[in-house]
């Protein structure tokens, strides 16, 4: 008790434990976790808006209106989403080098994945920008050109989101060096992004398989 | 703190004449119905006209009434929803018989040759000033803010509160409805 | 560290010097800014939380206001003191601000000043971000009550069914507002949300495992689940509404005829909206517990079942949203699941109920102002839950449903569920907030008005919702005879009126010239009452080790406290998540402008969303900059000249320490 | 003592209200097989509420009026006596299995009206009315296989006593909700669903309804009435309903014919057997028989009708009809015109 004349008896001594862990040990690595759990429901209920268009609408995907005469099939073209998931599918391997070089802080190799995964995530938001159009559909055309473009837009935004995370722990890295708490940045960054490929992996058969399936 | 206080009363007489709901509201220069001039011939000199200005136009809840009234009293039928089919279109830039709000009031009140009819004591003033608004709106001559959004129905052209602002050509109006300058 | 440490005393060489020379250390490390800058920038979890219950209870008043204007209206028929138009900004200006203004903010704003007190932690794990949350919600309300003084106010109901609030029958900015206004408060709870669980899980104090967090510090966490997966659906679907409203943007989502559905609408907002009053409820019952313990002198009757049943009640309140359907054309298998969900949720109220009448039959009650309130929370709350089950049917939902016998339900509820506990908990915890006594003759006049003038406004309610009264209506015609119950209920409303008014009183008067409390004036055995009253910026001296679950009465005067943690610097203690044996020490950031600017970018973003899609870019862009300074300076923070080296190392190329 | 006192006291009001309560719009005055099977089950369903509340408070009120008083100095209860906690742990497991099966019962029973309710649904030959709902008006048309047997008309029902009703309903703008509390429970009007509707009037009488789904300004007053009537009257009634009304001959009627269809009038209203046939507006054909206007909230008559027509937006501000100017006179003519749409 705090109170002023109290003197414990006895005490419980911590001065000589660390001052940083990783994975669930850090409540910084459940902060994101669960700010991950909130954006998983996010993702879930465009799901439910997505299949509940899809239910709503005969035929499926409906007609082409952005040409003449009007195109009965539809459905979007993979080429493109394909690049794009292959791509971050591969940018899984730096993400755990990332990840791992982190736990091991091994500054070397930290100094050079850093710049690497930056890169990949740029060109993945360039290519989420080009991906948009083998839609075919725009945002106001019908709601499915609106439930597909919000999905897309949601994960493109967290592409955006961790992108600005690595800016800032590339500058930090280079100009301030490596220390405990940025080692476990470095791993929580590397969470968000397999969330981030792990959602597209769920996400991607529903936006441009399931319209060729049903 | 002062400016804070002078933009809060701007906000608040904006968004009074924006989002007003006027149930029982005088019509705005109801007395014009009948003041219509159709000729520039006159003895001496010509009586210089102010421009009307539309109060309806600022207005959120006008201009969707203006909206509904557009489909029921059947103006789609020749104009379709702005496109022009029987009737000319009222998204473009052109206009026969004038742009300005008391022009396209004298249109609906009075109708005009090969086709519009006059809506002459068919409606009561109010709305046909709503509707002579939603009609600018067509062409984005009003306040994105308040013009409607898109309707509960197919698809058939972008939303009034998306339509770019088209710049009024009124060179093709025959001379009858040319307003003295 | 191992957990039989926990037991292994030392005995410490803490003398008087040495306490006060730490007290010292930590004073100026734990001190907020000065002046009104200090206050934009106080981190302290305690500032933010009492911030958010006043902001929270100001929104209450006014909502209350709203709603005494409406029972004039409805008081006599054909009354004009609202037309029609003002009558819904009203009455949905009322809904949002009391679910999205008051109940939720005030539920977790208690639950951000007492959960690190109660877990005997300094502060919150993150906070910056949770002073930031504050802001948001600030500004969230800010934007509503404006909107209405602007004539902007949103008028198709809290629950803005479409079509009428969509683009076509809801013209003007009054939605649009109100979705933005949705955004930024719920973004703010589930800030809060996030900082209440990552604290209870790895900040509790020593000895402090799962089967002993006090069951207020339960509540919160499960609510806070609750508002982590619950909260999203009313943001996106709020946002999917104004982007169909949007202009240059204008989707599809809910127009049917390109593929949208209005039913998608109302189970999106439901999924949120029934989630919603278990978010409400489940705090409360978090004070009861609390007030129901200290002051029957016993140890909990049931603890176990109150902690299961208020995670059950968290997991069914997400399975009968659909009971707020019943009357649209829903396939007859759901209506029954949804029915007999939304009866099994009965059960945990139940159990809840009974151990509670148990600890009270028990134990030997000390009868004060706060227990009055429970029991007034008893009176009206079983009423509302019984009605309730007459809801969850689905043939008298048929008829019950969107009547005034809906109205009477959620206000016994939520009034009865939550407000009655809510202000006995501030008569509860009062002292510690302020260090000052609430006047116990006002509290029961306060309680004695509140209580009859309830009964008074709403129970009449039912018999109208049977005699037919649709809910939300502005007025009705004379011949149905409503005028007589109506003018009854306007006659409540106003005893309540004058109930909340000696509530202000009393509190503003305890602030003035109560009685000054001990620090721990009820006899309660919960860690925050071994605090000061009002707690210190860094609330405990040394953190003490859990000899029980009900903390203080277990406390034994040779338990051991926690030393080492620095004095220098803010750290907070890291314990491990079932037991909480100590694990690390976490350093965490001062005072800082940077939430502020960031509240101020987040709300210029959201509001612009009303106007233009472009805001979102823009407001990204700007938040990035922000951000970026953010961390950077957080980072900073953590390398303080004085922090010894072993505590933050930094590495080279070889992975050695400089 | 008191307080308790005055909750007894609101719980036996409360069954007295109830008991008493009856009237042309309420749901536990039931004129209806539907109703009728409601209102048995609520009574089940409030007697047990009511049992279990007046038990709950009984043993809270116990609780507090004990004579076991202490303050905040007396020592805390940490380890209570065992074999007292086992007792009262056992009452509370048994309290709890009660109340699972008494709400298992509730479930069950509710299941079981439900079907009840639904089942009429496979009647033979019932009415079918096509109702669409209107910002803030209810468009009724009897449904006939013999198109020229249809009926339009506006805000108000005639049904015979005993023939089941079926009811479909869809709307053009926003969500309603049709509520006759007497005959059945409610069913929504949702834009882009057909909703059908069984019910089946068993006592004559008029009743009121009203829509149930916040639908803007003048929710409040969309409202409808209903008259249940012996078969004979409801024949006689529909055989007037399908003839046109004769063309006036009075001078003023003519007058007031004429002063509709050159008005605005013929914007939205329509009447049978003249040039006037807009659907924007309530049929208006045979007004003279309904008895109310403004969505059955004010009776239809001479004077009514006047305010109504010049100044509805006063009577129900937000309603879809217009303000209108007239002479005095004409107006006269005009209200007696419509007065004899018979």
């Amino acid at each position: 008790m705090t109170s002023e004349n109290f003197v414990p008896k006895t005490s419980l001594d911590v001065s000589d434990l660390p001052s940083t862990e990783f994975d669930h040990r850090s409540p910084l690595w459940w902060g994101n976790l669960i700010g991950l759990m909130i954006e998983t429901a996010m993702f879930g209920i465009m799901i439910a808006v997505f299949f509940t268009v899809a239910m709503n609408l005969r035929p499926f995907p409906p007609p082409r209106v952005d040409r003449f005469p009007v195109l009965l099939d539809s459905e979007p073209n993979l080429t493109l989403p394909i690049i794009g998931l292959l791509v971050l599918l591969i940018s899984l391997v730096p993400g755990i080098l990332l990840d791992l070089a982190g736990r091991r802080r091994d500054v070397k190799s930290i100094k050079i994945l850093l710049p690497v995964t930056l890169s990949i995530n740029l060109a993945l938001i360039l290519i989420r920008y080009y991906e948009f159009d083998s839609l075919h559909f725009k945002w106001n055309d019908n709601a499915y050109g609106s439930a597909t473009w919000m999905i897309l837009g949601l994960h493109m935004f967290h592409l955006i989101v961790l992108f600005c995370e690595d800016v800032y722990l590339t500058v930090w890295t280079f100009v301030r060096g490596i220390d405990e708490k940025h080692a476990l940045d470095l791993t929580v960054a590397a969470v968000y992004w397999y969330w981030i490929v792990g959602m597209w992996v769920l996400l991607f058969p529903i936006v441009y398989l399931v319209p060729r399936m049903l | 703190m002062k400016r804070a206080a002078v933009l809060i009363a701007i906000a608040l007489l904006i968004s009074c004449e924006r989002e007003e709901r006027g149930f029982r509201v005088q019509p705005p220069q109801a007395d014009r119905i009948n003041s219509k001039q159709l000729t520039t011939l006159q003895p001496g000199e010509s009586i210089p006209q102010q421009v009307v200005v539309n109060e309806y136009e600022q207005n959120a809840f006008a201009l969707t009434e203006g909206k509904r009234l557009f489909s029921q009293m059947n103006c789609v039928g020749c104009h379709a929803n702005g496109g022009g089919s029987i009737g000319p279109a009222l998204m473009d830039a052109k206009w026969i018989y004038g742009s300005q709000p008391d022009q396209i009031f004298a249109t609906i009140v009075e109708g005009r040759p090969n086709g519009m009819p006059s809506f002459h004591g068919k409606l009561p003033d109010y709305q046909i000033w709503q509707l002579a608004a939603y009609v600018r709106s067509l062409s984005g001559q009003t306040p994105k803010d308040a013009a409607p959004g898109r309707n509960d129905n197919m698809q058939v052209k972008e939303p009034e509160n998306s339509k770019d602002r088209e710049k009024p050509n009124d060179a093709s109006l025959p001379k009858s409805a040319e307003r003295p300058e | 560290m191992e957990d039989d440490d926990l037991d292994k005393k030392q005995s410490t060489d803490l003398t008087e010097e040495t306490l006060e020379h730490e007290r010292s250390e930590l004073e100026e490390a734990w001190a907020p800014g000065k002046g009104f800058y200090g206050w934009l920038t106080d981190v302290d979890h305690k500032s933010v939380g009492l911030r958010t219950v006043v902001t929270a209870f100001a929104f209450f008043g006014l909502a209350g206001l709203l709603a005494l204007v409406m029972r004039l209206q409805l008081a006599v028929p054909e009354n004009d003191v609202l037309g029609p138009d003002l009558y819904n900004q009203f009455f949905t200006t009322h809904g949002s601000a009391m679910m999205f203004l008051f109940a939720v903010p005030v539920m977790e704003g208690m639950g951000i000043y007492l959960v690190p007190l109660m877990v005997g932690t300094r502060n919150v794990s993150f906070p910056r971000m949770n002073l930031y949350g504050y802001y948001v919600y600030l500004i969230g309300g800010v934007l509503l009550f404006t909107a209405l003084v602007l004539n902007i106010g949103p008028d198709a109901g809290w629950f803005a069914y479409v079509p009428l609030s969509g683009p076509e029958f809801g013209p003007g900015k009054r939605v649009d507002l109100w979705s933005q206004m949705v955004s930024l408060t719920e973004i703010a709870a589930l800030v809060g949300a996030v900082n209440i669980i990552v604290t209870v899980l790895k900040h509790r104090a020593p000895g402090m495992s799962l089967n002993r967090i006090p069951l207020f510090v339960w509540s919160e966490v499960v609510t806070a689940f609750m508002i982590v997966f619950a909260m999203p659906a009313v943001m996106l679907s709020s946002t999917l509404l104004s982007m169909d409203r949007l202009t240059d943007v204008s989707t599809h989502f809910f127009n049917v005829a390109e593929g949208g559905d209005p039913i998608l609408w109302q189970h999106l907002f439901w999924f949120f909206g029934h989630p919603e009053v278990y978010i409400i409820f489940i705090p409360a019952t978090g004070f009861v517990s609390q007030i129901i313990t200290t002051f029957s002198r016993r140890k909990t009757f049931g603890y176990t079942a109150l902690v299961l049943t208020m995670i059950a009640t968290g997991f069914i309140g997400f399975g009968v949203w659909v009971h707020h359907m019943f009357t649209t054309p829903l396939p007859q298998l759901g209506q029954s699941i949804f029915t007999a969900a939304s009866m099994l949720i009965v059960v945990p109220n139940g159990v809840q109920i009974f151990c509670w009448l148990a600890t009270l039959w028990l134990g030997r009650l000390n009868i004060r102002v706060p227990l009055l309130f429970v029991f007034g929370f008893f009176a009206i709350f079983v009423m509302g839950g019984l009605t309730g089950v007459m809801l969850a049917s689905v043939p008298l939902d048929l008829q019950l449903h969107d009547t005034f016998f809906v109205v009477a339900h959620f206000h016994h509820v939520l009034i009865g569920g939550a407000v009655f506990p809510l202000i006995g908990a501030i008569y509860y915890w009062f002292p510690k907030f302020t260090g000052k006594m609430l006047n116990e003759g006002l509290g029961k006049v306060n309680f004695v008005l509140l209580f009859v003038g309830f009964f008074l406004v709403f129970f009449p309610m039912h018999f109208l919702g049977i005699d037919g009264m649709p809910r939300r209506v502005y007025t009705y015609v004379e011949e149905t005879g409503w005028g007589d119950l109506n003018l009854l209920a306007t006659v409540g409303a106003f005893t309540m009126g004058v109930g909340v008014l000696v509530f202000i009183v009393n509190v503003l008067r305890g602030l003035l010239s109560g009685e000054s409390a001990s620090n721990n004036p009820w006899g309660a055995d919960t860690l925050e009452w071994s605090a000061d009253s009002p707690p210190r910026p860094y609330n405990f001296q040394n953190i003490p080790v859990v000899q029980g679950r009900h903390s203080l009465w277990e406390l034994t005067d040779d338990a051991p406290v926690v030393t080492g943690l620095h004095t220098k610097f803010r750290e907070l203690l890291c314990t491990t998540i079932h037991d909480a044996s100590p694990e690390h020490r976490y350093a965490i950031p001062g005072p800082s402008i940077i939430p502020f600017l960031l509240s101020l970018v987040t709300g210029a973003t959201f509001i612009g969303f009303a106007f233009t899609p472009w805001s979102i870019p823009l407001g990204m862009g700007a938040s990035f900059i922000v951000l970026f300074g953010w961390f950077w300076s957080n980072s900073t923070e953590h390398r303080p000249p004085h922090l010894p080296e072993k505590d933050n190392p930094v590495y080279d190329e070889e992975g050695q320490t400089e | 003592m008191k307080r308790t006192k005055s909750k007894l006291s609101i719980v036996v009001l409360a069954c007295a209200a109830l008991a008493s309560c009856g009237g042309p719009q309420n749901a536990l005055d039931s004129a209806g097989v539907q109703a009728g099977r409601l209102e048995s089950l609520w009574w089940v369903f409030f007697w047990v509420c009511a049992v279990v509340y007046v038990i709950v408070m009984a043993i809270l009120v116990i609780a507090f009026l004990r004579n076991r008083r202490a303050d905040e100095k007396s020592a805390p209860e940490l380890l209570p006596d065992p074999a007292r906690e086992q007792r009262v742990s056992n009452i509370v497991k048994g309290a709890v299995g009660i109340s699972i099966i008494v709400l298992f019962t509730l479930m069950v029973l509710s299941f079981r009206t439900g079907r009840a309710v639904n089942s009429l649904s496979y009647a033979e030959s019932p009415i079918e009315i096509r109702i669409t709902g209107n910002q803030w008006w209810w468009d009724v048309e009897y449904r006939d296989p013999v198109p020229s047997m249809n009926i339009r008309t506006a805000n108000e029902l005639h049904l015979p006593v005993g023939r089941p009703v079926k009811l479909n309903l869809q709307s053009t703008d926003v969500i309603h909700s049709f509520w006759l509390p007497n005959m059945h429970g409610k069913i929504d009007l949702i834009p882009g669903y057909e909703t059908t509707f069984f019910f089946r009037p068993d006592e004559a009488g008029t009743y009121f309804g009203q829509c149930a789904e916040f639908c803007g300004y003048q929710h409040a007053k969309m409202r409808f009435a209903v008259t249940v009537e012996s078969q004979e009257d409801y024949e006689k009634w529909a055989a007037a309903q399908r003839q046109v009304p004769p063309p006036p001959v009075d001078p003023l009627q003519q007058r007031g014919q004429q002063i509709f269809l050159t008005s605005v009038c013929t914007q939205c209203h329509a009447v049978a057997g003249t040039t006037a046939n807009a659907r924007v507006g309530p049929d208006l054909t045979h007004i003279a028989t309904r008895h109310y206007i403004a969505a059955a909230s004010m009776h239809n008559v001479h004077d009514h009708l006047k305010t109504w027509i010049t100044d509805p937006q006063r009577i129900k501000p937000g309603v879809r009809m217009p303000m209108n100017t007239y002479a005095e006179e004409d107006l006269n003519a005009l209200v007696t015109y419509l007065e004899n749409l018979k």
